[in-house]
């Protein structure tokens, strides 16, 4: 019983890849049936997930059911999957996006080109492989495969745009990935060592020429990653890119910025956390200035944007800026808070994703550009006939509009939904600092992440406030799109989850805090990871 | 270097002299393709390298090796065989190629294409 | 040896670095396999450099482990070639991609007035 | 018994959209009824709350932040609930009848409903948090009130103006209530009431009151954000009756009265609380008068009460306190009478214009008696509640609390506000209902429906009856709140009528007479002129706040992102470079690094020849690329070429056989694309000619590729020169033969150690042979690449022109002797391969180079005999291979789950077979057939792919033309 | 046989190389080889390669060393033209030839003697008039070269017999 | 001395191969025309192998073998893909 648990932890790699593969070679003109599989794989997959969470939130410290050595080789020697609570969130967040944006391709999107259903499910082992590895060129092969993957879906149903954004989407990426290669390497070649936690555990006694080195390297790595995560001014290929995406391929794309953070949050603790002396905390404030710049830029953008696309790619930068500075200032309050806005915003974004193609199906794009000039120049046709006699809303429209007040109540981060939660218990980490004295204990760049935030947030409803007036109220000319249960399902399960997820705010925050005590508990985590035993008592 | 001080002297001298022969043949070969005038021309220079020097670098290696583990290792023979059966298709496919682009700009003097219809029209 | 290698990465970067910077998607796809090689490289570098050591095992003994090469950063080589190779392919269906679509291979799908 | 305030109306909500639309009446009937149970219950909660009891309701909700479910019920909340289900039940019942029977009812009481419930929810959170909540809640669900009628432009805007408005207020508020969360150290209501000293004592107290302030005054549509209120009246007018009277606009009061004991008393909160009000008071009196929309005149009166209540809070005294509360009922029953009959003459006259209504009197004559009595509470008429409220007003005014200008001049301000209130209270009655018969009117006007006048009456008997017998009809109920507010420190104060003579009531006289006067000036001039008050009529508030909105989130948005942003690929790649750069340099820099010494000693000069070569084929490459494709390419194989040299000789073979061979693959798939790239000549490009512009930017991108080059060479050496720490590989190399079973101990790594790696390896080129395949299926060349290559057509033409040619004769010679050869190297490839899978574990070799060496023996048969040459005699299944591949590796490693190991455990073992002998039998070389199994077909996927483009683009191009041709015809 | 072994030459050369690259002549290899040679040879029958039959294999290895010593022999003649190519004009050109020679095989095989010959390099042969075009370094005389080639030609046909 | 003459002749031998290498790479960069480059990329591949062979002299170990094998037998792949690419304007037709 003991051992089924235990090889548990590889599911969520090993089966969509196997599904993956075996889907290969299906006949395209199965569709459906591969979509049914790939569904069956992932839902599989987020069960396992679940328990695998519960696993992580009950007993996940033990080294027994928490550390998986692949080929049986011990750490820091072998590969070692290291499910922890983050870890095992960030699968089940994963798995539960990849559902739902399964279901909203087979109305027709799965259509639209070759091979979806198998890139998909590699996409998610790349994504799992990535959030479970504890070795840093494994990460950056499970890295690989998750972009390959990406790479793929976004060209996926080809068309000019998306081939346009996918050249630049690619050329960064790839650039981004030699970098992390002489990150790695050059890790690899002062301390000898590829295991996070054994990194962990050597860096403190470095010589300081070395430690120097070792720096470097990170931080080259941290430009890779910070590529991925969509900082400022590494993110200009995303708008474009997620906007082209087909939506439930931009849907999952909302979680891919999250493994550029997750992994930046994993080392950033874990390696330059307490333990690492004289390099503890290292990059930080690189962290905090680009994580601001970017929400500064993200909300910028968010105001500037026309088209719903390109406004959800840039509330990805918001919502990546949000967590950098987060992460970058570094109070153990504000942890839980950021984490847990990552669920919410990773959510949030996919719903709206998705939803932005059902909405836009019905429109008239003549009419938006009449709109837009119009709002440009602040002209408003004061001498419109008034009538005062409402217009019934037609039931799909009522729904979207539903959906889509959700999005922007969640995005903007106002109450009550999970983005105010996300919001409220960041800035109460910031401001529940220990010190005496507010004043004293809060410096300049807390007070402007604040602001920020706050900033952010009120970019985020007026933008949002504008497109939806535009889209719902204001529609001159609009039919009422045609939409799938299959298709607006998703998004209400999405939408469902944040809401959930607001209600159940209480025990998903100690889940968070608990995540968060683990982070800034290094030394038990390498320790963990080290000292696991091998199978067959060895 | 040390492996190669079991070589005997006489086996030593022979892996020397090919080797040298054998890397002075391929750096004139090399040189041709400096010093000849036009492609076709050139297209001989690599020839020397594939046959002569080839052939003198790999038995030096074979003597070489033979000696040194006492035992008969032939497989340099195997390099040998498809340089020289490999050179040719590259050789032949350029050669074709600039005979090709040559007669399309018409330069370097080079032949027509034998025009059946000029030798079948006088029957 | 560690001169002439780390001059040769160096040179490899540089160039690479250059043409990434360029405009044409064709000199950007060099760029990449240039900068890969460089990494490739870079990434053996840091296994340290040894010549004429056995890289295969003596099955009668394992011996001194230190005149081995490093065999750690070969296999990481080995990977990242394979990737290396994998992206190239890719990238350059999408420049094709790209071409066909927009009728030009400037990278961003239109001429510039100027390169 | 709290939680049913929240959890009626919002369930009530949720019920009431699934009504079908055409149920007028059900729905108002069911709203009505939540609302009044509501009431009732709020009615039955009297007698504890009357005993100076508090009202608790907590509920878990994150207990950890300090964020509950917490809703508190003390009198001054029982008061404000009471106001909002009471109202909330008339303008039911009123709505009930204003609605047209085509207007969408559902989605009304819907939205009403969920505003009642936010509202309520403000007056009883017991957690600041929670009131941030339901505080944005009601921005929300009033925004989306207001926008009911969405058609109209005026509906849109109004809504949006004033979510963003309060939506803005809102978020800064709750910075403040985050705040004093902090100083407090909880956000309980209870307790920060009970910590008045320790906030205004702090020095973030003034962040806090300006944070705090911003949400109120927003809300309370306070000077100067007052503007979105007037345009919040394109929403239906019970919404109007509803958020300008009870709710809404009274929250920002509600939370200025509810910290009051906290925050108040301050010289700060005196002035800018006080500065807010006055003007407010004073400048939405005076707009108000000049108003001509029947809806517009009352906003602005609303905002000038609103301001009166502000200025009274500011005050700082308990009496001026007492005042506000007191004030604040009364505006809300006057207000809301106002609004719904306003409403009426609108709904029976079809209009609201001022300038077309007269005489109205004639056509509803009790209609007009309630509104004549509303607007002389509203005027502050004696007997009436508004009076009482607004001499208790002047009785404070002219109270000296602080000394300064301010304080000085409030019995002033107070005085002419209230003159300009009786002037438009004044004109609201004698201009509506007075006067000559209106003529053209859109309807002609009559009584409306009994029951939808029944609210008015009720509100307008409650006015008088206050205004006459205060003490015994509101007294109680005020005193309950007062006493909730200002605990030991309520004052004592006489609701009567009469207070004999003073000031305030020569005050008011003066305002009364004085109103009166102003009216009769300016009738004329009001009767034509157009809407606005003279001079500030240029200054619009809502249009100077569109303007800057505009500004700053449209253009000023667009411009900065396209600053901040580009949309091309260089400035990006440029920043990845510099970045890079910098994140590699400054770790160093920073902490003062040592570059190692140079060490020019022991270096082999045919190895330095070879790099010479190789840097100068890198250099040339990067020279050659933009004119000279080829060369570019074929200057980059001597690269590759090099450092395979360079694997080799730093004992490196299995690197050296997986470069050479990746190298050649490549080389064959760039020139596969090469074909459909388009042709570049080089033009005679002299650097002189070139803009400075392109000069300037190709020496940064030199300097850039110098810097990144000069950086990865030093850091390289630096590592390089440095002794090998201890690392894992010693691990590796004890067990590989022991435990690994094989000797070639980068193989073992690769399918054993790091297995994983592999698998993920594999599964990336899989993915990408997908890709490809997929991409290129969809693949549309240009249209100057679609024909056949030039030499290809020269050379057909040559076949054709002659008769004894066929066609196709001129590649099969060229290629004549060539195929031959190629073919035999088939089984040759192919034994290569074999040798090189086989041969892996032990010796350098393995599935990758193996699989890639197999397919460069198929594209070898692709290249001498074509595409449908070898598709007719070879049957290829790529994808069958890749999945196989993937599937064997996965199916590999799984299989020590049988034998209870960790996945990819290997098994090695020596087996002895019959007459092979020895033959290693680890499970890695399953696994390896598999990794060979999908590299083959992956590599030959994706070169055949690209290869087929010139089978299907000929057809392509056929196609097109034959289309052509059609469309000429 | 033949079902086992479509081509028993292309079989034999596979097995002869495998030993060769394995340096072992241990039945195991044998064994494999022999197993390889078959299985490749199945996948090579679906290509249809031209089948050719070697006749007397004595005088292929006569004629195998009168190459070899043409190839010694030409070695030193191109060299000498390389080095002394600065002073002496090459006297390069183009020739044709008539070939009788029908076996693709040793056509291929001629080719690659004349290749690995310097000197002379086969460029471009006509199938439908059986000439062949190649090019000379030292074109001392035509027919010396023509007759060369036809040497060739008579020693190829006569291993091949076709 | 046996060892010493090895050891210079192997390096004399391997500088000729470099110097072998670098005409080729000379007419790959001067061209003039696509074939001469092509032509000097073939050379520079039988060079290289020339070069590994002579490597795997000097280190007396024949694992280096293996590669060298490689380039002669499908070293040429790429140099008739780029001949092709000259003849008919595409690798595989």
């Amino acid at each position: 019983m003991i051992d089924w648990l235990h090889h548990l932890l590889i599911i969520p790699i090993l089966l969509p890849l196997a599904v993956g593969a075996a889907l290969i070679p299906v006949d395209e003109r199965n569709r459906m049936l591969k979509g049914l599989f790939g569904f069956g794989s992932t839902l599989i997959v987020f069960v396992v997930a679940m328990i695998l969470m519960r696993i992580a939130a009950n007993a996940g410290n033990l080294p027994e059911t928490g550390i998986y050595q692949l080929g049986n080789w011990p750490a820091p020697f072998g590969i070692v999957l290291v499910l922890d609570r983050l870890s095992a969130m960030m699968l089940c967040l994963t798995a539960g996006l990849a559902l739902a944006a399964q279901v909203y391709s087979m109305a027709r999107w799965h259509t639209a080109g070759h091979h979806f259903h198998s890139l998909f499910q590699l996409l998610i082992a790349g994504l799992n492989g990535a959030f479970l590895t504890g070795d840093i060129f494994n990460l950056f092969v499970f890295f690989e495969m998750m972009l390959a993957a990406s790479y793929g879906l976004l060209l996926h149903g080809s068309g000019p745009m998306r081939v346009k954004a996918g050249l630049h989407y690619i050329a960064i990426n790839l650039a981004a990935s030699s970098l992390f290669l002489i990150g790695v390497s050059l890790i690899y070649g002062v301390t000898g060592t590829l295991n996070m936690a054994d990194l962990a555990t050597k860096l403190a006694t470095l010589a300081p020429q070395n430690r120097q080195l070792v720096e470097t390297g990170a931080a080259i790595l941290g430009i890779a990653f910070l590529v991925k995560a969509g900082m400022w001014p590494l993110s200009f290929w995303l708008p474009p890119a997620y906007a082209a995406a087909t939506p439930p391929v931009a849907a999952v794309f909302a979680v891919l910025t999250k493994v550029g953070i997750y992994v930046i949050v994993r080392l950033h603790f874990l390696v330059f956390g307490a333990t690492a002396g004289a390099s503890a905390g290292f990059g930080q404030e690189w962290l905090v200035a680009g994580g601001m710049l970017t929400i500064a830029f993200g909300a910028i953008g968010v105001l500037a944007s026309q088209a719903m696309g390109r406004l959800a790619g840039y509330s990805v930068l918001v919502s990546s800026g949000t967590l950098l500075a987060a992460i970058g200032l570094g109070h153990a309050g504000m942890l839980a808070g950021a984490l847990f806005y990552l669920v919410s915003s990773t959510l949030t974004i996919s719903a709206f994703f998705l939803l932005i193609e059902l909405v836009e199906r019905g429109r008239d794009a003549g009419a938006d550009v009449l709109a837009v000039t119009m709002e440009a120049y602040g002209d408003f046709d004061e001498d419109e006939e008034e009538e005062e006699v409402g217009v019934a809303i037609p039931g799909t429209m009522a729904v979207l509009g539903l959906c889509f007040c959700l999005c922007a109540v969640l995005l903007s981060g106002l109450p009550p939904l999970s983005g105010f939660v996300a919001k409220f218990a960041i800035l109460r980490g910031l401001f529940d600092m220990p010190g005496t004295d507010l004043t004293t204990a809060m410096s300049a760049a807390d007070w402007t992440y604040v602001m920020l935030l706050i900033l952010s947030g009120l970019a985020a409803m007026i933008a949002m406030n504008r497109i939806g007036i535009r889209t719902f109220w204001a529609s001159i000319e609009g039919t009422v799109p045609r939409v799938f249960v299959i298709e607006i399902t998703p998004v209400l399960v999405l939408l469902a989850a944040c809401i959930f997820l607001s209600l159940q705010a209480g025990p998903a925050m100690r889940y968070m805090q608990a995540t968060a005590d683990d982070l800034l508990n290094p030394l038990f985590q390498s320790e963990r990871v080290l000292s696991a035993p091998r199978a067959g008592g060895q | 270097m040390s492996h190669l001080t079991g070589l005997p002297t006489w086996a030593a001298f022979g892996v020397c002299t090919l080797l040298l022969f054998g890397a002075a043949t391929t750096l004139i070969g090399s040189l041709g393709l400096l010093r000849l005038s036009n492609f076709y021309e050139r297209l001989h220079a690599p020839t020397i390298a594939t046959s002569g020097g080839t052939i003198l670098i790999c038995v030096a290696s074979m003597l070489c090796f033979a000696v040194l583990q006492s035992r008969w290792i032939f497989h340099e023979l195997l390099i040998i065989f498809f340089v020289t059966v490999t050179t040719p298709v590259t050789l032949a496919l350029l050669g074709q190629a600039a005979l090709y682009r040559d007669r399309f700009e018409e330069r370097n003097g080079v032949p027509r294409k034998p025009n059946p219809d000029s030798e079948k029209g006088t029957d | 040896m560690e001169l002439i290698v780390s001059v040769g990465i160096g040179a490899l970067t540089a160039s690479g670095v250059y043409l990434l910077l360029r405009p044409r998607t064709y000199q950007v796809i060099i760029g990449l396999s240039l900068l890969s090689y460089a990494v490739n490289l870079f990434i053996f570098g840091m296994g340290r450099l040894r010549v004429n050591a056995p890289p295969v095992l003596d099955p009668g003994g394992v011996g001194d482990l230190a005149q081995y090469t490093d065999p750690v950063t070969q296999a990481l080589v080995l990977t990242a070639i394979v990737i290396g190779f994998a992206m190239t392919a890719l990238f350059l269906v999408v420049l094709l991609a790209s071409r066909g679509f927009t009728g030009t291979d400037h990278v961003d799908g239109r001429e510039q007035r100027h390169d | 018994m709290l939680p049913v305030f929240i959890l009626a109306p919002f369930a009530g909500s949720l019920i009431v959209i699934f009504f079908p639309s055409d149920q007028r009446g059900a729905t108002a009937w069911f709203a009505g009824a939540i609302a009044l149970v509501c009431f009732l219950v709020t009615a039955g909660l009297y007698p504890f709350v009357a005993s100076g009891g508090v009202l608790r309701y907590q509920l878990d909700w994150i207990p950890e932040l300090g964020l509950n479910f917490t809703l508190r019920m003390d009198g001054f909340a029982w008061l404000f609930s009471a106001l909002i289900t009471a109202i909330s039940v008339l303008v039911v019942l009123y709505a009930r009848y204003y609605m047209a029977a085509d207007d969408p009812v559902p989605r009304f009481f819907a939205l009403f409903l969920a505003f009642m419930a936010s509202m309520l929810g403000v007056v009883l959170s017991g957690n600041l948090i929670l009131l941030a909540v339901f505080w944005e809640l009601t921005s929300i669900v009033s925004f989306l009130l207001i926008g009911y009628w969405h058609h109209n432009a005026h509906a849109r805007d109004g809504a949006r103006i004033a979510l963003t408005m309060t939506g803005m207020g809102g978020l800064c508020m709750l910075v403040g209530l985050l705040i004093i969360g902090r100083i407090v150290g909880s956000y309980d209501l209870d307790v920060v009431l009970a910590s008045g000293d320790a906030i205004r004592n702090h020095p973030l107290y003034l962040t806090v009151l300006i944070l705090l302030l911003l949400g109120a005054l927003t809300k309370s549509a306070q000077f100067p954000f007052h503007f979105w209120l007037p345009h919040a009246m394109a929403a239906p007018t019970p919404v109007s009756a509803y958020l300008h009277s009870a709710t809404m606009v009274k929250a920002g009061v509600f939370l200025l009265a509810r910290l009051w004991p906290v925050m108040a008393g301050t010289e700060a909160w005196f002035w800018i609380v006080g500065l807010a009000g006055l003007t407010t008071l004073l400048l939405g009196a005076y707009f108000a008068i000049f108003q001509q929309d029947l809806k517009g005149l009352l906003a602005y009166s609303t905002i000038s009460h609103l301001g009166l209540i502000t200025v009274l809070l500011s005050l700082g005294s308990p009496l001026a306190a007492v005042a506000a509360v007191f004030h604040i009922v009364n505006h809300a029953t006057f207000k809301a009478s106002l609004f719904m009959a306003a409403g009426i003459i609108d709904h029976e006259s079809g209009t609201r214009d001022m300038r077309r209504l007269s005489g109205l009197f004639h056509y509803m004559p009790i209609t007009a008696t309630l509104a004549m009595v509303a607007s002389a509470a509203m005027a502050g008429v004696p007997l009436l509640n508004g009076f009482l409220s607004k001499e208790m007003f002047f009785a404070e005014a002219i109270e000296t609390h602080l000394v300064n200008a301010l304080d000085t001049m409030t019995p002033y301000v107070a005085t002419i506000a209230s003159m300009f209130a009786v002037t438009y209270s004044l004109r609201f009655i004698h201009g509506v209902f007075y006067g000559p018969l209106p003529k053209e009117l859109p309807k002609k006007p009559h009584e409306p429906p009994r029951w939808m006048r029944a609210p008015v009456e009720f509100l307008v008997l409650a006015c008088l009856v206050v205004g006459i017998i205060p003490a015994q009809t509101i007294g109680p109920f005020l005193h309950t709140a007062v006493v909730s507010i200002l605990g030991e420190r309520t004052p004592q104060y006489s609701l009567a009528v009469w207070h004999g003579w003073n000031i305030p009531l020569i005050m008011s006289f003066v305002a009364l007479s004085g109103g009166v006067g102003l009216y009769f000036l300016m009738r004329s001039y009001l009767a034509t002129s157009v809407e606005g008050p003279p001079v500030f009529r240029l200054l619009q508030g809502q249009r100077i706040f569109e303007r800057v909105l505009v500004t700053l989130s449209w253009k000023w948005a667009r411009s900065l992102e396209q600053s901040l942003g580009t949309r091309r690929l260089q400035p990006q790649m440029c920043f990845v470079v510099l970045l890079a750069l910098a994140a590699g340099a400054l770790p160093l820099l920073l902490g003062g690094f040592k570059l190692p010494p140079l060490v020019i000693r022991g270096i082999d000069p045919a190895f330095a020849l070879l790099w010479v070569i190789g840097i100068a084929c890198a250099v040339g490459s990067a020279y050659q690329a933009k004119f000279h494709r080829l060369a570019a390419l074929v200057l980059l194989g001597g690269a590759g070429l090099v450092t395979c040299i360079t694997f080799v000789w730093l004992s490196a073979p299995d690197l050296a056989v997986t470069q050479l061979l990746v190298e050649i693959v490549t080389t064959v798939l760039i020139l596969l694309g090469l074909r459909w790239l388009p042709k570049r000549i080089e033009q005679a490009e002299d650097v002189e000619d070139l803009p400075l512009r392109i000069r300037l930017r190709r020496l940064r991108d030199f300097l850039l590729a110098i810097l990144a080059g000069g950086g990865t060479m030093l850091i390289s050496y630096a590592v390089m020169t440095r002794p090998l720490p201890d690392t894992i590989a010693s691990y590796f190399l004890e067990r590989a033969y022991t435990e690994g079973g094989g000797t070639n101990v980068v193989n073992v790594i690769l399918v054993d150690f790091r297995g994983f790696d592999t698998l993920g390896e594999i599964a990336v080129l899989c993915i990408v042979a997908l890709t490809v395949f997929a991409l290129l299926l969809r693949f549309r060349p240009q249209a100057d690449s679609l024909e056949t290559p030039e030499q290809q057509r020269v050379q057909n033409a040559f076949d054709d022109d002659h008769p004894d040619r066929a066609a196709g004769d001129s590649v099969a010679e060229y290629l004549f002797v060539p195929s031959v050869i190629m073919r035999w190297m088939f089984p040759i490839t192919g034994l290569l391969a074999a040798y090189l899978f086989l041969r892996g574990h032990d010796l350098p070799g393995g599935g990758f180079a193996a699989g890639i060496a197999m397919s460069i023996g198929f594209i070898l048969q692709y290249m001498s005999g074509g595409t449908r040459w070898v598709e007719e005699r070879l049957r290829i299944h790529p994808l069958r291979w890749m999945s196989i591949g993937l599937l064997v590796a996965t199916a590999t490693g799984a299989g020590s789950w049988l034998f209870g190991y960790p996945f990819l455990t290997s098994h090695a073992q020596y087996a002895i077979l019959p007459i092979v002998g020895k033959f290693p039998l680890a499970s890695a070389i399953l696994f390896d057939l598999g990794v060979f199994s999908l590299v083959l077909g992956a590599t030959v996927l994706i070169l055949i792919a690209l290869a087929h483009q010139s089978v299907r683009a000929p057809r392509a191009h056929a196609r097109a033309a034959r289309a052509e041709k059609e469309g000429v015809r | 046989m033949r079902t086992w072994f479509p081509y028993p030459l292309l079989s034999t050369a596979l097995l002869v190389m495998w030993l060769l690259l394995n340096q072992s002549l241990a039945p195991g290899s044998i064994l494999i080889g022999l197993v390889l040679g078959m299985v490749l040879g199945w996948v090579t029958l679906k290509l249809h390669p031209a089948r050719s039959h070697l006749h007397r294999v004595g005088r292929a290895a006569g004629f195998a060393l009168e190459v070899l010593a043409d190839i010694v022999r030409s070695n030193i003649a191109v060299a000498s033209i390389i080095l002394r190519a600065g002073r002496v004009p090459a006297n390069a050109g183009f020739l044709t030839v008539d070939l009788d020679l029908e076996d693709e095989n040793a056509l291929a095989l001629l080719a690659c003697i004349m290749t690995a010959t310097p000197g002379t390099a086969w460029l471009e042969y006509d199938r439908r008039q059986k000439t062949l075009l190649f090019h000379v370094l030292d074109l001392q005389s035509d027919e010396v070269w023509r007759g060369t080639v036809k040497r060739y030609e008579a020693a190829l046909k006569e291993i091949f017999h076709d | 001395m046996t060892e010493l003459a090895i050891t210079w002749s192997v390096l004399l031998s391997q500088v000729m191969l470099g110097l072998a290498m670098a005409c080729a790479l000379y007419r790959i960069a001067r061209g003039p025309r696509a074939q001469d480059r092509i032509l000097a990329l073939d050379t520079l591949y039988i060079n290289a192998m020339l070069m590994l062979l002579s490597f795997g002299i000097r280190s007396a170990n024949t694992i280096y073998f293996e590669t060298a094998l490689i380039i002669a037998l499908i070293g040429f792949v790429s140099s008739i893909a780029f001949a092709k690419f000259l003849m008919r304007g595409e690798v595989i037709e």
